[in-house]
């Protein structure tokens, strides 16, 4: 079916007669379609895939210098997706070796992504540099690479008291507040039936609405932020939790009653347990939007630093390469975040078949 | 046993009634029972598949809740009975809990009862060697074979003191040899404990080696077709089960559920 | 939905009976200072009386925030000047307009984005490439703060020629999007290995063992996703109507309250959008109970 | 008709109720110009926009303009309709705040999002740290209204004589019980709210047509509004989709900025330009811009046109 | 059946190893395992729990890979085999899908390789017929008691024309009349369609009266005991569980059996 796909667009886009000036990077356009049809359709093909993909990578990169010249027009377009695909082809052949070896695996895991990223990355600086994109509305990734090695000191304060102060602080306040709420809520039918619709009500204001009322009562410093965290992650994690505490299945509850388990008995030892991968989902989507809702609420007025504070700034200046300095800061420190919670999720919920498959 | 009746009844069940909602109409899963188990009794149940053996067990469990008729156990209510741990139950699927090992899963029901530490990990011990499974401490529910699976529950269930046992076709999976090792182990336990026991089983020589007296039951709407008391004396060797009175027995229950067979069709 | 009258009637009368307690101290200082300005002496009385009706109270009192809703919906349209009543069309200045641009907004996004999410979840479950590569990539999309890409994609997307709902229904998606992926991984990858196995068994195909056993097996989790992802969109849609030139919809309503510290009209939108998201996620709650109670797993 | 996109710089409010007068009494019209005017917003960058392609004209405040410039994008002055700056700062009284040599150790706000150079211009012609400390100010990044000095969270804050003033006085806070210090008292004013183009777009003489016709029937349209500031009043508030604005403070913001555009007839005076630019290059060891952007970030050939 | 012996081997099995690893040490779950079962063969496997019945049937299902060792099924690899849809298969636990009625149920394998919509329902009408399940078509799995959801699975594999039927103790949760009637119909069901089956029990009369040969595993590591030729005559009917021959072959069986029970200790 990729192979059908692929085939037509280059079809479609040899038929465009502005594509005719471009035959060598067509022909290798064609050439990767080919040679990714048959990486992803067959089964492993070891032999072409080796052969073709730096094939592939070399000739298109090739074909985008010597193209390179008028910054535009449908040849290099062509070659920055035969580019692409050589590249998705590498990385789809790198998926499907399953090394024995731990170690391998997880290089494996780490490469993959970055090698994906990277190309990203590459689509993005070709992209720009060709289309003649303004810096002040686009800038490329070598210029934030430089930025981000000039401005590393105030990079870190504004980490510091956005990530570590405001988010961090918001993040596990607003978890634990939601986890207990859902216990509560999950214990007496009459809180279920009373507090979860006002409750869904009351987490439901939008944070934005919030943001300058935070301000207005906890100051312009990191409280305020860490309440806008608060009020931000406390739905997912309350919506997931409660989902998860109902989630054991009818004989595993049936046992607890039998041997007339206490209610905390029953809670940590059947219901929570059962509701671990819904609560780590719940975790994994707050982590992110702990980071999003600590920058966002300095939009609303803040101390002279942070990565909102920056950030909003940055863009009136029309510095943008500093605004994508602290975005990929701000991605790092947010992928990371994220990362350790999927690292414990899968400590935690080996058991459950999502986690146990992959092993 | 039977000749030395002991008067006190444990579960008393009279007129009772169970009738299941569901979108495409009523079913009726027990109707009109009435029985009584005395202390000390060991009762199977036998009967075609959906005659009603589990939610009777279930009713009993207070895990169901009868339309009609009332139930006691140990002279109170069911869920009275529950809240006393009176009984332990065995499922008729393992259920055992994945984030558990096999030895967690054992020890669980003992945490939520309050043993000491100690105390744990000895039950744990002897009840793993009683359904032979020993090594298998460690490893996770997903890990064992079905039938591992289904004597972890069994062990489960044996490792506190209940008075009452309440096994769902507990040696289901079982192959012959384990399954007479067992029977004869819950014999002995039987013995040695005066506990009484409800069995569900469809086996028939095995409804008949172990138990004092035999329900028979029978489907749509389920309901007892016939009690069959055992003359079988208490102790039982293996061999019995080649005497006369034994292949008697065996017959009148081969014919009961014959009986309940063919009034459905 | 009787019995959870009297629970829900309770729950709101405590949090209103701490709402108006709290109204007090916090608003006390205004008034005291108002008073010293004055020059006037103020009893207990005065000072309760005040707090509960200033124009531009740090914390509005509920009756305040209710009268508000009521004027700037109900007493709008029927008798202001620009209302339904006497042009025809909803007010510009009525919540009810307001609320239905965000509404419309929202809902166009968290299409979007649910289509977009599912779309990856199926990617990232069926193709190892995808797993690997994507799924990094889409958290680290999520740690980057939309509100400041909001003004470039409308900027980048008008330049284009997209105009109106789409570009804020785009950053609704980008924000809904996530919490589909997330669930939908996972709920794809819930089904137990002999459920899977039978199928290998009949040698179903990829589509079909989606469709057939994936999918169903992931109801539980695409919800409680849904859930998330739509009130995520209604604050996408809120954060887009800042930059879109905050000119309709609850946000802008919301920023142009807050230009002007008018406490109330804040307040009032952001009940508004309150009103809309809880609605939303009941809406989605009860397509859940239906759409469990048809596959006979409510109970 | 020609199509003209106008990006301002803020909500729709009397701050720009020429343009809105202009495109109400058809003064656009009659120069065959069909305007389309689009508010901005706290989070709205004039210039990114018109760099995006989004606007064909915006207004912007100098200083910005002029970083805007040395960060790679060309603008250039076309018109500046506002003579006089209308910032100040605003402080309650009780903090003992008398003049600006009272200002270390206090708490200001500041408007960010380019609106900074000002005063951090005037601030580093006074010498004074703006990173805290005993002998700095602590800075605010202020948000969108005077709340910050209503609930005591800063001693001063940002304020427009036109606008935010006023909304402390709305507050219930009497004139008296302010102490106020105006930019252009200070003499660290700054030009505000001028019109600006891409540079690259003069070279085309129709464009410079139209944008004269455009500078030319928004003249008329202040001209109007300062002599009708009620009427100029109502229209912009009939412009306002957000319905937030009220009657009494556009007409008394219509006033207000009647008195910033009186002296202007459109065309930049490039004594202003002058002292504009030395005002931000004075800021000490971290100037708004480095360098002086030469007389090309303005220019008569559009205001000539238009005055003619 | 066997003094006909057909010769074309529908499964091989040669040397055949699997061990599964686990975070405490490796599982041997097959050892050195040779098996060729020919065209037309019921073949019973029959072991202590945790032997590697399942696993084996697994590996010739192609749902678990061998270590070591070959299987062929059908001249292919299993893989092959599992594509060209050769077997049906009943799991061990019923596994039905808890969102598809009993009917919906039966009818997935039958959606899944395409059978016209009138077919489909005459083949689940008729399989439900079989397992005696006939008005239950409309109700979930969890409204159904657990002899008949095995039942429903059951006829779930019988719904579709595959060549080989791999079955992991089908009838475990039936009673002995259900069960006597299901043997009657599988070995009908076989006789007339020439199936090749795999069977595991735990039930020796069912092995010695359903097989013509049964196979006896041993665990840890598992592996092949014995396998036993049946003498009996391809035309079975009940009493023929009376006769010497039954008897004799039963005893063998049960020998083995007890022979790896014993080495376990
Ligand atoms: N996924 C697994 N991971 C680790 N060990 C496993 C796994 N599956 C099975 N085993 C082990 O392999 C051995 C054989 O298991 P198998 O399920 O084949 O036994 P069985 O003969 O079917 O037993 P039963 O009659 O109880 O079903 C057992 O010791 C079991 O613990
Ligand atoms: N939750 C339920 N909802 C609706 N019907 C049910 C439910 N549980 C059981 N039934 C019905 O009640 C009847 C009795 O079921 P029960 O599980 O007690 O049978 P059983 O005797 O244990 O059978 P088996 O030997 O197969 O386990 C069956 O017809 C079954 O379909
Ligand atoms: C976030 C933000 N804060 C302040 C200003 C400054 N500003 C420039 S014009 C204007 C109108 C005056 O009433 C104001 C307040 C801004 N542009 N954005
Ligand atoms: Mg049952
Ligand atoms: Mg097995």
């Amino acid at each position: 079916m990729a192979l059908a796909l692929t085939g037509a667009v280059a079809l479609w886009l040899g038929a465009d007669p502005a594509a005719a000036p471009a035959p060598s990077a067509l022909a290798w356009l064609l050439v990767a379609t080919v040679a990714g049809g048959m990486a992803t359709t067959g089964r492993l093909r070891l032999v072409p895939a080796l052969t073709l993909v730096p094939l592939a990578l070399g000739l298109g990169g090739y074909a985008l210098v010597r193209h390179a010249a008028p910054p535009s027009g449908p040849s290099v377009w062509l070659a920055v997706a035969a580019v692409w695909l050589g590249a998705w082809m590498l990385v789809a052949w790198l998926a499907e070796i399953r090394p024995r070896a731990p170690a391998i695996q997880r290089t494996l895991g780490l490469i993959i992504p970055v090698l994906f990223g990277l190309t990203l990355l590459w689509l993005w600086e070709v992209v720009v540099q060709g289309a003649g994109v303004p810096r002040v509305i686009l800038p490329p990734p070598s210029l934030i690479a430089a930025r981000i090695a000039s401005s590393a000191p105030i990079l870190w304060v504004d980490f510091v008291q956005t990530f570590v102060k405001g988010a961090l602080s918001g993040y596990a306040i607003g978890c634990a507040a939601a986890l207990v709420f859902a216990v509560l809520v999950d214990r007496s039918d009459f809180l279920r039936r009373g507090l979860l619709p006002v409750g869904n009500f009351v987490a439901a204001l939008p944070i934005i609405g919030t943001a300058p009322i935070m301000v207005m009562w906890f100051g312009f410093d990191w409280p305020s932020k860490a309440a806008v965290v608060v009020a931000m992650v406390f739905f997912p994690m309350l919506v997931n939790t409660v989902q998860g505490l109902a989630s054991a299945d009818r004989m595993q509850r049936d046992l607890m009653h039998t041997w007339s388990a206490s209610y905390w008995q029953d809670l940590w030892r059947l219901r929570l347990p059962a509701a671990m991968p819904f609560i780590f989902n719940g975790l994994k989507i707050c982590s992110t939007l702990a980071l999003i809702g600590a920058i966002v609420a300095e939009f609303f007025g803040s101390p002279t630093r942070g990565m909102g504070f920056r950030i909003s700034t940055e863009v009136g200046r029309l510095q943008l390469d500093m605004v994508w300095a602290e975005i990929t800061v701000a991605a790092i420190a947010g992928s990371l975040f994220y990362g350790v919670w999927a690292l414990l999720e899968r400590r935690v919920t080996f058991w459950h078949p999502s986690q146990r498959r992959r092993g | 046993m039977s000749d030395a009746p002991t008067t006190t009844p444990v579960i008393e069940a009279r007129g009772l009634d169970l009738v299941f909602e569901t979108a495409d109409g009523p079913v009726h899963a027990l109707k009109d029972v009435d029985l009584t188990i005395r202390k000390g009794d060991f009762v199977s149940f036998i009967g075609p598949s959906g005659c009603g053996k589990t939610t009777f067990l279930r009713v009993i469990a207070d895990l169901e809740h009868p339309t009609g008729g009332t139930v006691t156990v140990n002279g109170m209510t069911p869920e009275a009975a529950r809240k006393a741990r009176a009984y332990g139950y065995v499922f008729q699927a393992a259920g055992l809990y994945p984030w558990r090992t096999i030895g967690g899963n054992i020890r669980l029901p003992l945490e939520i009862m309050g043993y000491s530490r100690a105390e744990q990990a000895e039950r744990v011990a002897r009840v793993l060697e009683l359904v032979e499974l020993s090594g298998f401490a460690k490893k996770y529910p997903w890990q064992l074979s079905g039938g591992m699976q289904q004597r972890a529950s069994i062990a489960r269930a044996l490792a506190f003191d209940a008075d009452i046992l309440l096994m769902d076709e507990p040696f289901g999976a079982l192959d012959e040899i384990v399954r007479d090792r067992l029977n004869e182990e819950l014999l002995r336990l039987w013995h040695r404990t005066e506990k009484t026991i409800g069995f569900v089983t469809h086996s028939i020589p095995e409804a008949v080696y172990l138990s004092t007296r035999i329900v028979v039951m029978s489907p749509r709407p389920g309901r007892i077709t016939d009690v069959i008391e055992s003359p079988l004396p208490r102790e039982r060797p293996l061999d019995i089960r080649d005497t006369p009175e034994f292949i008697e027995v065996a017959h009148r229950v081969r014919e009961g559920l014959r009986e309940g067979h063919g009034r459905e069709e | 939905m009787t019995r959870s009258i009297l629970p829900v009637l309770t729950v709101v009368t405590v949090i209103l009976a701490i709402w108006y307690a709290a109204c007090i101290p916090v608003n006390a200082q205004w008034t005291r200072d108002q008073a010293a300005r004055a020059g006037v002496e103020l009893t207990l009385r005065d000072i309760v009386a005040d707090t509960l009706g200033q124009q531009r109270p740090r914390l509005p009192a509920p009756h305040q925030v209710a009268q508000e809703l009521w004027a700037s919906t109900w007493v709008e349209e029927t008798q202001g000047r620009r209302g339904i009543v006497n042009t025809g069309t909803l007010s510009n200045r009525s919540l009810i307009f307001h609320g239905w641009v965000t509404l419309s907004a929202t809902l166009l996004g968290f299409a979007m984005g649910t289509a977009m999410g599912l779309v990856l979840a199926i990617g990232i479950v069926h193709n190892r490439a995808m797993d690997r590569s994507v799924m990094p990539w889409a958290i680290a999309s999520q740690t980057i703060p939309i509100l400041a890409l909001a003004p470039m994609i409308i900027v980048v997307l008008n330049a284009v020629g997209i105009t109106g709902l789409i570009p804020k229904a785009i950053i609704a998606a980008y924000l809904s999007f996530f919490p589909v992926v997330v669930g939908m991984v996972k709920g794809l990858r819930a089904p137990d290995a002999m459920q899977l196995d039978l199928l290998r068994t009949y040698n179903a195909s990829g589509p079909e063992t989606l469709l057939k056993l994936r999918l169903p097996a992931s109801m539980p989790y695409l919800f409680a996703s849904l859930k998330i992802g739509i009130a995520a969109s209604l604050v996408g849609i809120i954060v887009a109507e800042l930059p879109t030139g905050a000119v309709s919809g609850l946000g802008a309503r919301l920023l142009a309250g807050s230009y002007f510290g008018q406490t109330l009209q804040i307040w009032s939108a952001l009940f508004a959008a309150a009103i809309v998201a809880a609605s939303l996620v009941g809406l989605v709650g009860l397509v859940q109970r239906i759409t469990l109670r048809r596959m006979g797993m409510a109970t | 008709m020609d199509d003209v996109t106008l990006q301002l710089k803020w909500v729709t409010q009397a701050q720009f109720g020429g343009y809105y007068v202009a495109l109400e009494n058809g003064f656009y019209e009659e120069e065959g110009l069909n305007v389309t005017i689009r508010p901005g917003g706290p989070d709205i960058a004039p210039p990114q926009v018109i760099a995006g392609g989004g606007a064909d004209v915006i207004v912007e405040w100098m200083p910005a303009a002029l970083a805007a410039r040395e960060a790679g994008l060309p603008l250039v002055n076309i018109a500046q309709p506002f003579a006089s700056s209308g910032m100040m700062l605003t402080c309650l009284a009780d903090t003992g705040i008398t003049g600006p040599e009272d200002f270390p150790g206090r708490t200001l706000g500041v408007w960010f999002f380019g609106n900074e150079f000002p005063f951090l211009s005037w601030m580093s012609t006074l010498g004074i740290p703006t990173d805290g400390g005993d002998d700095g100010v602590e800075v605010l990044r202020q948000g969108f209204n005077v709340d910050p000095l209503l609930q005591r969270q800063a001693d001063c804050i940002s304020t427009m004589t036109y606008n935010e003033y006023w909304q402390v006085i709305d507050a219930g806070i009497s004139e008296d019980e302010l102490v106020t210090f105006k930019y252009e008292d200070q003499g660290v004013a700054t030009l505000e709210d001028g019109l600006y183009v891409l540079e690259d777009r003069l070279e085309d003489p129709e464009f410079v047509d139209k944008m004269a016709r455009f500078v030319r029937a928004s003249m008329r349209g202040w001209d109007w509004a300062l002599e009708n500031p009620e009427e100029a009043a109502m229209i912009v508030l009939e412009f306002d989709d957000t319905g937030a604005q009220t009657e009494q403070h556009q007409i008394r913001m219509m006033r207000e900025v009647s008195q910033l555009t009186a002296g202007s007839n459109g065309a930049l005076d490039p004594d202003d330009f002058e002292r504009t630019v030395q005002t931000l290059l004075a800021g000490g060891s971290d100037p708004v811009i480095s360098e002086h952007p030469g007389d090309a970030a303005w220019t008569h050939a559009v205001s000539d046109l238009a005055l003619q």
